[in-house]
């Protein structure tokens, strides 16, 4: 359904570690994503997914390892870099200001006309961008304090999509989305897909990971743990390189359930 | 006492207990109790400092000023005695909470002078002063005279000093001592926070809406709280009443021969600092200098300070030397000068 | 009229209501959820001034609410710098010395050095803004908190203003000098006053009119017609009725109106521009505003030199309201009363909340209260009490008015 | 396969409602919860799910209508009386403090050894809650600010465990969960109505809904949208119940996907 | 013994350690990381002990250091309530006219009104504890801002200590009476303050002992005995040079001793309590501390009047130390000083990071701060410059030290 033979990369990792305090993150992490193609990250709770998002976001500094974007060796000090290279994140714990509206918090660091904003536009355009990702919020102008989990999740995608990123990252973008959001948003990184952007998923949703994504690779303790193609790896083999075992909580569960065990 | 008996640290205790004649290289601690009046830093400490090195070149003089903190000067105290001075020379923050110091002190066989302040608790070895509450009495008196002689009409309003500070309380208390029987009306009066010129313009620029031109004068008790209510009436648009200060600042010297400010009050510093300086010499020698008086179970020296107003400032601070014309005798004010004939 | 829904009405939870009428009930609506911006402190300000005037009738006569509006400017505009610190959380201890510095450095260059009086003022106000510089240096490069950076500011500055001042100690400015006589005699004319009351309202008209244009043309909700005249108008009252008032006497003096176009301006900077969301953006969550790009570093030093600066010019008015530099200037109070001006305006101590019309409030609730005790002419220890009940006074008022907030869920 | 015979309600609310500013987030709504049945609620995002567990868990107060607890009608005025009468909440936004580790998080409020706190048995209880959601927590000891998204998620559930609740709220537990957590949520899920336990569990996963739930509540726009036996009904009913139309972004997703469209 | 993991161990990211070789690793891996707890304000005040040392031979001096030890004590108190506080991420800023009102309380009392000293020393504390009731009353019902609240404080308690002390102003305790041998006569006999240093000893080794017995018996990582034997010997030498340095003229001051006392007390309140945890959880996030049912409103009570009590006893023991109360008692830098101690010794004017020894250690760099350059003989201008120079000095090596914790990830 999707084209799955490795394109030229635009952003490669080699040898990405990170450790904080006593605890290695991330272990010789080795990536690559190719422009018009969706990479699912998955791997279990701590495995250093986020970690590596924000090595790539410029949040946190690698401790070691090399970062090619676009053929060009690069460092990402800090976000900004990230944004100038056209690496555009939503991060898991979103990182919005809840002090600020949801017009702020979508144009903050790139408002429109920096010296009078222009408040109008900004207005409409926000409009527009939740509307396409079918958020049920009631007024822009409350504080994001006063918004629900999902809707502020939504507000960190729209903003995501406001500059003219050539990355995307997506860190659990659906995690409390509801359904319809969820699918807007699944709409969404196809589009982007077909608009020739990298995009990379982290997601625990195996439904929606085999949805859109063209490969998968796994972290397990902060290691790789292999990558798959979507099209040629099953669900319960996805399950089993993350958990690191064929027999796990999900496949008893399953079992159990198709046993039809009492409860 | 006992529990003090083995301090003195290090290599100073040994030398001080031993008293006798030889003053060589021994320190003095010279303490001063706040910032609020220029003169400890520009005047009281020079000169204490000159004469002490004419007398014993090889002395030191420790020098602290305490920021108006009675505890503050307590501390600068006992980091002078850890230092092995043979004498301590204290113009008090507070002249009742000095007895400590004093106590402490004396039970290290260290001298104290009581300058400018006395600690009247317990008994310093000697006090040096002039007398707070008759500096208040003074300027309030010339103020009071001067109105009787131009026959003002109307009250007058008394802008005293901190509220924290002892000595404020005293020049209080004189003033008080020459307005109460004056016959004019004491409007109101107002305890200026720490001082601050400020402070006693924004009082001042209130009294003026509400008494408007009953204000026959104004008694500030220092220089920096007379120049902020000078401002006041000069900032209302009114015409500048009588208003005294105290110490005798350059910028109210300037306002003196300006016509702005009536008078301040010059204390011979030079003398009593140079006098302070003997003495403690005196008690460095492990002498017992005797008083010209006794005050508070103290063997005392007063010195009278003189009042100035723009009839004799000539004399007082330009003649005498305490103040160099071409210091005040600038821009706007040369024309004064000439006027005054302070050259 | 209310028929189409605007883009941003269709939500149907949303009580919907457009024109005048929804105007007010919107209003009656956030008073009741307890966002209701500055007008808490309003309240609490009448309070105040309703006490303070049956405790002494001449508390709202022309001549002292002048004097009142001249004692406001100098401390108003430090406290304008410190709400900047405070809105991305941090702190300037420092105000108050860097104030006294600044009036004893011009001093010392002005009156001693005979250097023009603007070629020293511009030489103090430089001094405030490396001050700042150098603050945001420490703080960006070793993480200092602010608190002990300026803290230590506090005090070498305290020593440089003495250095400074040196053997003269207290400096007059001379009475006849430019500067003075805009700091105490310079009034604005009647007539120029008026002028800008109407110049006032008839800006706040036409933005608001154009504003709503465009949020119509653009298919959003926006201020109709009648609300739009009517605020204007009322402001066009009240403006006028001040100019009047105060014209009774000496009318509104030249540094007030600096003070408030200083207000105005940073209201301007800190709601209208880039600059200004980013301020309350690193407020809110520095590590969500780095991450959306911000250069954190940058706001910090452009806080933190403005704050400075700010102070610096305060020193200045402060030395020519007096005519004099001296060591106590910008001692006691000062910092106390500028960074509890820009609290009681409604700036939070931990950032992202707060305006510049705060600080303006903030500071004349500090200055009634101070003002109108000092009218009263009580014994030192009866005016503290007195003070700090009034001031306690105040805030309850205007925290009663905001408490609500919480029990609607805004924190 | 459970029990969907109405039991006498632990929990019951009538005409409850919750205004915040112009917003209505929540309009007369009604609820029963019984022991020993799990009661799903699901919504759209900003439907009001969480303002309504915010109400029961004594963290706002409801405008108006009236809660039944145990046939007795109760105010829940702060969240200590939730607490006291045994509703313990897992919240959407978790409610931990960032500056406290995972022990002190675990046991906040309910120390053992109140004056002279006992570490060593609150730590091995920690590890014992951890190890039972199958959690990824390198260290108990580092704060909580440290730890990812599906860690922090695993301590607040583990939380609600501790004391002795009668009634369980779980608002989206399971949203930044991984593939073998979320599975041990549900099996836990499982435990907890088999020992009698109400729970109300909001999710917008529909899978894991039919997977544990009784009963399916749908709120929209802060009003009830219907109340379903979940035996008795499609997923793609309670869909259509929570979008408010059988035609919507999920299910015409659904329908291009099974149609084979290019992506 | 490496061998079977513990429970604590086993995931297989940890750089995993156990007995004194993981103990020392571990200590070097947190100061890479930044989490080094008091280590940098140790390095802070080394620093600067070492450049007054050069500029001063006798700061150091036995007969200086007990002088220091003395004067920590009250500012120290206060600072300790300061730090409670800070913690729950509140303000007290009238510490300093609260001690000054207790320290007159108790004058008046005792030596005006003729008292037993006890007596006296009760109600000051009692009325520290009213006042402390009184501000968490206006926090807790009204939500006013602590920092105004207490603002309000600082004047109101201003005037009432002038009041208190009326006409008389300043007045003398006897130096004879217990409370002030107490403050500046009374040492703890050598023996004694030996004895002190090896109890200290013995009980870290032995609650560390059984503390990891209890671990070991659970299955969990414990310390191991090398490991708590030197920590034990490491503490015994320390104090013992201490006392023995000390000793060399004075001692150890009573009143430094209830200092420490008070510290130690406050440590295991914060630390080893249900109450303390509280404390921590209200200042990390006071809505999930509402949330685990904490009752935050009592613990915002129990920390003010826990501050404000404090103030009264560190002003009896200024006034103590003193021989007198006056009308500057608890003016001036005090209230600086105790907040600055406790941010120096690490407390987050946010909230929720600080702990008890903090306000030891910062009112130790404070003191020695001050009294190093008291016995610099400096002029008052260049005194405050190099005061602030030195400060900053101090925190600046404490932060370069903490600084690799952000890029560590850890704010
Ligand atoms: N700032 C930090 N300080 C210390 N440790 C951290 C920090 N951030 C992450 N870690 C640790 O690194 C490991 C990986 O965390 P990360 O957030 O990358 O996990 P994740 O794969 O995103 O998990 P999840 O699915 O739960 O979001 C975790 O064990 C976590 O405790
Ligand atoms: N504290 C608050 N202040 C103002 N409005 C609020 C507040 N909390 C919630 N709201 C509003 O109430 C509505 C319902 O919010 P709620 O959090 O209950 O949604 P939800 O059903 O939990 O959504 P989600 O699935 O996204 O978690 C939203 O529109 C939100 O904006
Ligand atoms: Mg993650
Ligand atoms: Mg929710």
């Amino acid at each position: 359904m999707s084209p799955t033979e490795q394109a030229d990369s635009v952003l490669s990792l080699r040898g990405i570690s990170k450790t904080f305090g006593a605890v290695a993150a991330l272990t010789d992490i080795e990536l690559d994503v190719a422009a018009g193609q969706v990479m699912a990250i998955v791997g279990d709770n701590g495995a250093g997914k986020s970690t590596l998002v924000k090595i790539l976001s410029g949040v946190h500094p690698p401790d070691s390892g090399t970062i090619t974007f676009e053929s060009r060796e690069i460092q990402i000090p800090t976000p900004a870099a990230a944004h100038k290279l056209g690496i555009a994140t939503v991060f898991q714990d979103l990182a919005l200001c809840e002090n600020l509206n949801v017009i702020q918090n979508l144009f903050l660091g790139q408002e429109v006309r920096p010296l009078r904003l222009n408040d109008v536009a900004m207005e409409t355009r926000s409009w527009e961008l939740l509307r396409q990702l079918s958020a049920k919020i009631p007024s822009v102008r409350v504080p994001v304090a006063a918004l629900s989990g999902g809707q502020r999740q939504t507000v960190a995608i729209a903003r995501s999509l406001l500059g003219d990123p050539k990355v995307i990252i997506l860190d659990e973008p659906t995690a409390a989305l509801g359904v319809a959001q969820t699918a807007e948003v699944l709409n969404l990184v196809e589009r982007l897909r077909e608009n020739g952007l990298g995009v990379i998923m982290i997601s625990h949703n195996m439904a929606d990971v085999q949805a859109v994504a063209d490969t998968v690779a796994v972290l397990r303790l902060g290691r790789n743990n292999g990558v798959f193609d979507v099209g040629a790896v099953s669900t319960e083999e996805i399950i089993a390189a993350i958990t690191g075992a064929t027999d796990n909580a999900v496949s008893q569960r399953q079992a159990r359930r198709k046993e039809g065990l009492p409860s | 006492a006992c529990g003090s008996g083995s301090t003195g640290g290090d290599s100073g205790s040994s030398s001080s207990s031993g008293g006798g004649g030889g003053a060589e290289n021994a320190k003095v601690a010279f303490l001063m109790p706040d910032l609020a009046s220029t003169r400890y830093e520009l005047a009281d400490k020079p000169l204490f400092e000159a004469k002490m090195k004419q007398l014993c070149p090889s002395c030191t003089v420790i020098y602290q000023n305490a920021d108006s903190d009675a505890a503050k000067q307590q501390q600068q105290a006992n980091s002078a005695m850890a230092q092995g001075v043979k004498a301590i020379v204290i113009d008090p923050v507070d002249s009742a909470a000095a007895a400590t110091i004093v106590k402490t002190a004396q039970s290290q066989q260290i001298p104290v002078i009581a300058y400018d302040r006395p600690v009247p608790a317990t008994p310093a070895d000697y006090y040096i002063s002039f007398d707070n509450e008759k500096i208040g009495n003074m300027i309030a008196q010339s103020l009071v005279d001067h109105l009787k002689k131009e026959n003002a009409k109307g009250g007058i309003l008394e802008v005293n000093g901190s509220p924290t500070d002892a000595a404020a309380g005293l020049i209080k208390k004189g003033i008080h001592s020459a307005i109460d029987p004056s016959g004019f009306k004491l409007l109101a009066e107002y305890d200026t926070p720490d001082w601050q010129p400020e402070k006693a313009q924004t009082w001042v620029s209130g009294q003026i809406t509400q008494f408007k031109d009953q204000i026959a004068g104004v008694v500030a008790a220092n220089d920096g709280t007379g120049g902020g209510a000078i401002a006041a009436f000069k900032a209302a648009g009114v015409k500048v009443p009588p208003v005294t200060g105290n110490d005798a600042e350059l910028a109210a010297a300037q306002r003196i021969i300006a016509g702005d400010q009536y008078n301040t009050i010059s204390k011979p510093i030079k003398i009593v600092a140079e006098a302070s300086a003997d003495v403690a010499y005196q008690f460095m020698q492990g002498k017992k200098p005797a008083g010209k008086t006794t005050l508070y179970n103290t063997p005392s020296q007063l010195f009278v300070p003189t009042v100035v107003t723009k009839e004799n400032i000539n004399e007082v601070l330009f003649q005498s030397g305490i103040m160099k014309a071409a210091e005040a005798c600038t821009g706007e004010y040369a024309k004064g000068c000439a006027e005054l004939g302070i050259k | 009229m209310n028929s189409t829904l605007t883009t941003d009405r269709q939500d149907e939870r949303l009580s919907g209501r457009e024109g005048l009428r929804g105007a007010i009930a919107d209003v009656l609506e956030r008073a009741r959820g307890g966002d209701l911006g500055v007008i808490p402190v309003v309240v609490g300000l009448i309070v105040i001034w309703t006490v303070l005037q049956i405790l002494n009738p001449i508390f709202l006569s022309s001549a002292n609410l002048v004097n009142l509006t001249l004692e406001s400017a100098a401390v108003g505009i430090i406290a304008l710098g410190i709400v900047c610190v405070l809105l991305v959380g941090q702190i300037d201890l420092s105000v108050g010395s860097v104030s006294g510095l600044s009036g004893a450095v011009l001093a010392v260059l002005f009156v001693s050095n005979g250097l023009p009086v603007w070629l020293a003022i511009l030489a103090a106000v430089i001094m405030g803004a490396v001050i700042g510089w150098v603050y945001a240096q420490l703080f960006n490069r070793f993480g200092v908190p602010s608190f002990v950076i300026t803290m230590a500011g506090l005090l070498a500055f305290l020593g440089l203003q003495l250095y400074v001042l040196g053997s003269k100690g207290s400096i007059n400015l001379p009475f006849d000098s430019g500067l003075v006589n805009f700091a105490q005699l310079d009034f604005v004319p009647p007539w120029l006053s008026y002028c800008f009351a109407v110049i006032a309202a008839i800006w706040l008209f036409a933005s608001g009119y154009l504003h709503a244009q465009e949020r119509r043309r653009a298919g959003l909700s926006a201020r109709n017609l009648s609300t739009l005249l009517i605020r204007s108008v009322a402001l066009l009252a009240v403006l006028a009725f001040v100019v009047y008032y105060l014209g009774q006497t000496r009318g509104v003096g030249w540094m007030f109106m600096f003070f408030v176009g200083l207000v105005l301006i940073m209201h301007y900077m800190l709601s209208r521009t880039k600059w200004g969301r980013a301020v309350y953006a690193v407020g809110g969550n520095v590590e969500a505003a780095r991450r959306a790009g911000i250069n954190v570093k940058a706001v910090y030093t452009s806080v933190f030199v403005l704050c400075s600066t700010f102070a610096a010019v305060g020193g200045i008015l402060a030395a020519a309201r007096l005519a004099a530099a001296n060591q106590s200037s910008g001692a006691g109070d000062v910092n106390l009363n500028a960074i509890a001006a820009a609290v009681i305006g409604g700036t939070s101590l931990f950032g992202g909340r707060g305006t510049a019309f705060g600080a303006l409030l903030g500071i004349i609730v500090i200055q009634s209260i101070s003002s109108g005790l000092t009218l009263l002419n009580l014994d030192s220890s009866i005016r503290f009490m007195v003070t700090g009940i009034v001031l306690l006074l105040a805030v309850v008022v205007d925290s009663i008015a905001r408490k609500s907030r919480t029990s609607h869920g805004r924190a």
